[in-house]
């Protein structure tokens, strides 16, 4: 079971100790065969660190994009407004706090296994950045834009309903300490790890722990005003910008490619690149067995295709894939794909059901698809057993969701979650941005 | 001077104007509306709620012309906006006092 | 005449014969000199497919927003919806088809050099994925992006009055069947090839392909309704949003370098990666010289500069140099991208006269450009000569006309391709989505 | 002070002299392993150029999105044009006359150290691009889009009141001589490069030369019809599109990682790989900071937090760290972009007061946090003064600002720059492109 | 027949559809409009300029009935849309001389 | 009680509210329109095809004033959206029965 953080170290620390020292040699006098290999693997896994890490970032994107086409009008700005902000926030908490709290690596750790430590990262000279077998910044970014993915989930949901500041203490909190300190578990070599818990690229460590703080966030918070009526019934409120919510899934399906395609951390060696070409593949058709899953679901259960099903059956075949992107064979990926796709069409009527609130679909994409992502890793990686992975799945759903809870509970009682019934009515957009997205009145004229 | 307002289907409104322009009425007004009549709307099914879409799309016309035209323009609206589905509109006429002419402060006649 | 598939292998096989054995252990220990260079070029070239692959993914966007872009309001959720949809399937059909029709290998043909073999693709295990000098999973990765590209051009032009399930069914049969047997014929080092036949990166084996596709499907499905008056006139049907028009030709513009540049195929040396480049060079300088030439044939002709035809000049001054990007000098790629920029502004109105309803003038940007390439390429590339590439021109062009009118034909006579006429008056939103794009009635309002 | 083009000629050519004569051989032999290591660093470093590049060139699309949507709804389609059409001729001019004239070479400069040569681009045999330690191809590619982007600031500033080809005409002049000029004294190792002065990627360079542009641009054209009262009140005219603006901001935000990143110029060691690294880091989170110093002050000074000034605080964020990305501690960079997003919140409405019309707040984002960012060099280069960057601040404003308003005034004495009052009110879709971006009345309505 | 035409919240739409449906009311129009009266807009912040939004968004609904639906009528739209905030809106009556339905030709009552 | 309602140029809004205020003129309703009269619309080229654009945007006001404040009004109206350029418009001028306040149920005069 290798971590993130050690599959990249074991091994290679050691054969960098020689380089290590040589290395500022190394980079003006011709080197020696070993060494030339050694550093154009450097190199190319710092690239595929770089490269999947502006992918990833571009999801920021993503999500913004989905999220403004998810939400009405009324609301538009707001969560534009939220999205480029939990990203700024993700990455100076991932800076400050959540990074070494998450790979403190040995010895370092507050709570053995469970805690990691606390301190700002920083960057070594570039001359001698050799302790591992890619640089330290291409690592540290890459692992970041994984945080302010998980805080992206949870904006989603609670949109229209909540207030700017809170969401953006919650992000602060999420990002800093309870993302850590579980991813710490696993990707951190802590105690899941060490108990063959398997998450490649985070269906669970990042995906889940988005839908379950998103989960518990949606139960504090209710649903918007006027979305359920008093004899249950469910009143739609649809999204405002079909061909942004679209263009959002593009966004998230090219990232993805970084998110999984990286996850390899490694592209220096054919069974390496061999590997990332792989995971690619079987992330594109998991996403697309998703998209015609939900499809033909929603063809053959309610006669029309819904577009927005179609997108979020894209990103659950996504989500779904995530756990294990590399051992299943295609036809393998392409059913756990569809499967997440089925899950999408199933369980977002059912969260209407139990009246919670859900703008975007997220819980069913991230939470939901991402358990069924992560328990099926036994079935396709023979050094899997599902066990461990049952095991990870609730362990971390317990801690996400209780320290969660904590904090939006702390976050109500204080500074308050809702905006008055008038604000969420008129829209966020005039209560707390001061502009609407969309100020003009009707095509062509002068703005009133 | 009489307004004659009618509630058309969206996509007819091109005969319409150009049947008015061919009876020499020149001048109209258009507004984006939605409505419901006889024709209810329809349920629709949205991430797997159903729910009701009471109101449809339709354009309100208004045109102001003289008493002589009255007749001639509901006729022409009339014929021109029909398809014989329900959901047609309706055409309502009222009186109007007074028409001034911006540009020019004409009245009434010469102002339409 | 290299085609994609030789290109690559050949040379490459007889060099990884030694590799191919000693691979396994090459990935720990430290490999002698030469071992070391020909992983590396593995590598980038491997890199060079994913990079491109993902860049050629990412004009699946593209085209979804210059569509949305360039159809009416009540038709913007079905066209997101096709769009998402057809780059679903023409993965998967792919994957069980359509790769090893197009690549089956030497001495796999069904009909040698006319037909290739029917089997789903399979990934080898990664570290013994050295049969080239890439991986397995990024070349498919690269291809199938190609295949989708086709695809997305139809459902461009046949917008707005096809309904989605006949136009779902075409997709899968273009992607699995009709595409990848023409591209056989050259990519696949079929007949074409042999005989001298030379399209760099798919002016007419994926642009002029699915050009024809569209212009047969709109022969046979007619126009929208109200499109032409009965005495001839043209009734323009201006786009619903410009802005999102002009996005998905931004999106389309990058992906073109990962489509022409990744189509050197190889990365690994000097002159490859100096090929790639002066091909990142000529691809942007002929689709600049595509929008000014457009822009100032509209001034000159119009008094105005009509946007929609500078998109389209720069999309037609891309797919012009897309059949030769790597021999003609820069003046020379843009003397050919200006000359695609002209054929937009003058053959967009003439399929108007002929009453060809093109939705988003794919057929003057993917087809009339893609012929103008392909039969420019003597020009340039001193290996290629006039003949061959008008016999291939007209080849393709008979085999994907006929056989798509066959399908086209099938699909009205069974399942109807056009929606009833309240249906498309109404919008297709409506009719078969079920949601409107932009449901909000005017600015900040609640819905009604 | 290593300029753009001598950090990576310099101690390459040399190492090179060997290579070169055996390039054509070594493309295909097994080569020794001092040419191994320098021909993958030559992929290595064309690579981060080409990748750079396409990040750079996607920003053309990230200031049409941003402008689309600060503008109102009647510019938006003309907005579009501006940018697809500055982008196509940034290209043409650079090859034809600015590249040569930024990057004359050692002898051939028509005044040594102040003006280049005049010649247009060629690209070289691919077999034998040996001259530096990148591609040629990838090089010009590179520095072409840095051209654009100087442009597209120019465009944003005077949106919705100056004609299309007065603006197309001074773009051809900016790209093919002043942004060139003015680039040889520091990046072509002029007389800036000589005296010390040093802008790693541009924040004067680029973005302080776009903005100088754009200062004299506005303050010779005047401000929009209406946005100033009589009595100094400023009328805001919002945009129409908060939505488009705000994927704008996260494209420009991931192009800069090309824009800052590939500006380390090679990727061919640890020690640049991991440079490269520290550049993305420094510039994420430089962005981070701009972005939630913008929110902050927002919420204090204005009680709300608007959305426009957070994506500003982010662009302001981004040219700060721009001038020196690779020496700032994290903190410091953080500091650095802090500062930056200050700038913009104090910065936009001062311009109001002074009755200067920036659309899209380029002059506080470009101009004046490019100056702030590349004085603040001084703190984290040791190897650089203040003196020299002030010098280099000064030289470069005075000359883009004068021989900007010489364009300026020639223009609108001879065609005249902005359109009648009634074209400007009615907007300049309809008088100059001659459609509406968003045509259609109401929802879902035909159009009328 | 009488023309009533209300000036109301946007959000109250809803209930108010819903009581004149209760009431029989077979048909209405609505219209997207922005209004200022007793209720005066607010002043707000544009990237650090103050200035007045003037309008604020309302509907507009516009009912025929027979004269002797007018009074449940006002009477069903006034509860259904008031808040006691101001800006609740404004209820007008007017006349109209004659209704028309496209579809059938049938008018004034029975074309409601 | 009349209502005069206004169709005019969508940039002549704020001089026209200004003036109206200045009278003491509180409220106003606006309405996104488009229309045509002796201003005809124009030709246009989209992708070389030309075409006919009927109808312009142009806004339409409707205010409800009492008797006395009818001709004060329209004059203010007349003047300030008057450019004398074809295409300002016009000012019809119709009766209105009654007026209520929904907040406070006021009819007529308290009402407006
Ligand atoms: N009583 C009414 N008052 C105002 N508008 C009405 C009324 N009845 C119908 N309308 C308008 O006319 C449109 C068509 O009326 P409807 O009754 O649905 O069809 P038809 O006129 O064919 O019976 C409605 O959508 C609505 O906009
Ligand atoms: N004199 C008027 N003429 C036309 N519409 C009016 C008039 N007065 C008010 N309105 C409309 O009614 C809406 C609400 O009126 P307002 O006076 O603000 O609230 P209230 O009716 O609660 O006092 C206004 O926004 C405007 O659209
Ligand atoms: N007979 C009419 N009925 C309703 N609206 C009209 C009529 N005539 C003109 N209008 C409206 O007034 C606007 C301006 O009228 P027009 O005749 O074009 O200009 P002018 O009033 O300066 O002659 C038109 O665009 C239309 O909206």
């Amino acid at each position: 079971m290798k971590s993130k953080l050690n599959t990249t170290a074991i091994g290679l620390t050691s054969a960098f100790a020689v380089i290590a020292l040589a290395a500022p040699a190394l980079a003006q006098d011709a080197p020696d065969a070993a060494g030339v290999q050694k550093e154009a693997q450097y190199v190319f896994n710092t690239l595929l660190f770089l490269m999947g890490g502006f992918l990833v970032m571009w999801m920021a994107a993503g999500f913004a994009m989905l999220e403004a086409g998810m939400v009405r009008t009324k609301n538009v700005a707001m969560q534009c407004t939220k999205n480029i902000a939990l990203y700024s926030i993700a990455g100076l908490a991932f800076w400050l706090v959540g990074y070494n709290l998450m790979y403190p690596g040995d010895g370092n750790w507050i709570v053995q296994d469970y805690v990691g430590t606390i301190a700002p990262v920083t960057m070594p000279d570039p001359a001698s950045d050799t302790a591992n077998a890619y640089s330290t910044g291409s690592d540290w970014f890459f692992q970041m834009v994984f945080c302010a993915t998980a805080a992206s989930i949870v904006s989603g949901t609670l949109a229209e309903r909540i207030k700017l500041w809170p969401f953006l203490i919650f992000v602060v909190v999420l990002c800093g300490i309870i993302y850590p300190i579980q991813g710490s578990w696993e990707w951190g070599t802590g105690w899941l790890d060490d108990m063959g818990f398997s998450d490649f690229a985070g269906s669970t460590l990042v995906h889940s722990t988005g839908g379950w703080a998103a989960l518990v966030g949606a139960i504090v918070l209710g649903a918007r005003r006027g979305k359920y009526g008093p004899n249950g019934e469910v009143i739609p409120m649809p999204g405002s910008n079909m061909a942004l919510a679209t263009l959002g899934t593009f966004i998230l399906w090219l990232g993805w490619f970084g998110f999984n395609g990286a996850s390899q951390l490694a592209m220096g060696t054919i069974a390496d690149a061999s590997s990332v070409s792989k995971i690619f593949v079987n992330t594109n058709l998991a996403a697309a067995a998703g998209v015609v899953s939900a499809i033909i679901l929603n063809q053959l259960f309610y006669g029309k295709v819904d577009l927005t099903m179609a997108l979020n059956g894209a990103l659950a075949g996504l989500v779904s894939i995530t756990a294990e992107p590399l051992t299943p064979a295609i036809w393998q990926a392409v059913v756990i794909g569809a499967v997440g796709g089925a899950i999408v069409v199933f369980t977002v009527p059912l969260l209407d059901k139990l009246r919670i609130d859900d703008v975007v679909g997220a819980i069913p994409v991230h939470l939901f698809a991402g358990i069924w992502g992560t328990i099926i890793v036994a079935w396709t990686n023979t050094g899997v057993s599902i066990v461990p992975q049952v095991v990870g799945v609730v362990a971390i759903g317990i801690f996400v969701a209780a320290s969660s809870l904590v904090v939006w509970l702390f976050l109500a009682a204080t500074i308050g979650l809702r905006p008055s019934e008038e604000d969420e009515l008129e829209g966020m957009d005039k209560s707390e941005i001061g502009l609407e997205a969309y100020p003009e009145f009707g095509s062509g004229s002068q703005r009133v | 001077m009489k307004l004659i307002t009618a509630i058309i289907k969206p996509f007819k409104l091109e005969e319409v104007r150009q049947s008015l322009t061919d009876l020499g009425i020149e001048g109209m007004t258009v507004t984006e509306v939605k409505g419901y009549g006889r024709q209810k709307g329809h349920t629709e099914i949205y991430r797997g709620a159903e729910y009701a879409v009471n109101f449809l799309p339709k354009l309100k016309i208004e045109v102001v012309v003289a008493e002589t035209d009255v007749d001639r323009t509901i006729e022409a609206i009339g014929e021109m906006a029909k398809t014989g589905q329900i959901g047609d509109g309706k055409i309502f006429v009222s009186g109007v006092e007074k028409t001034i002419r911006i540009r020019t402060g004409e009245t009434d006649a010469e102002a339409l």
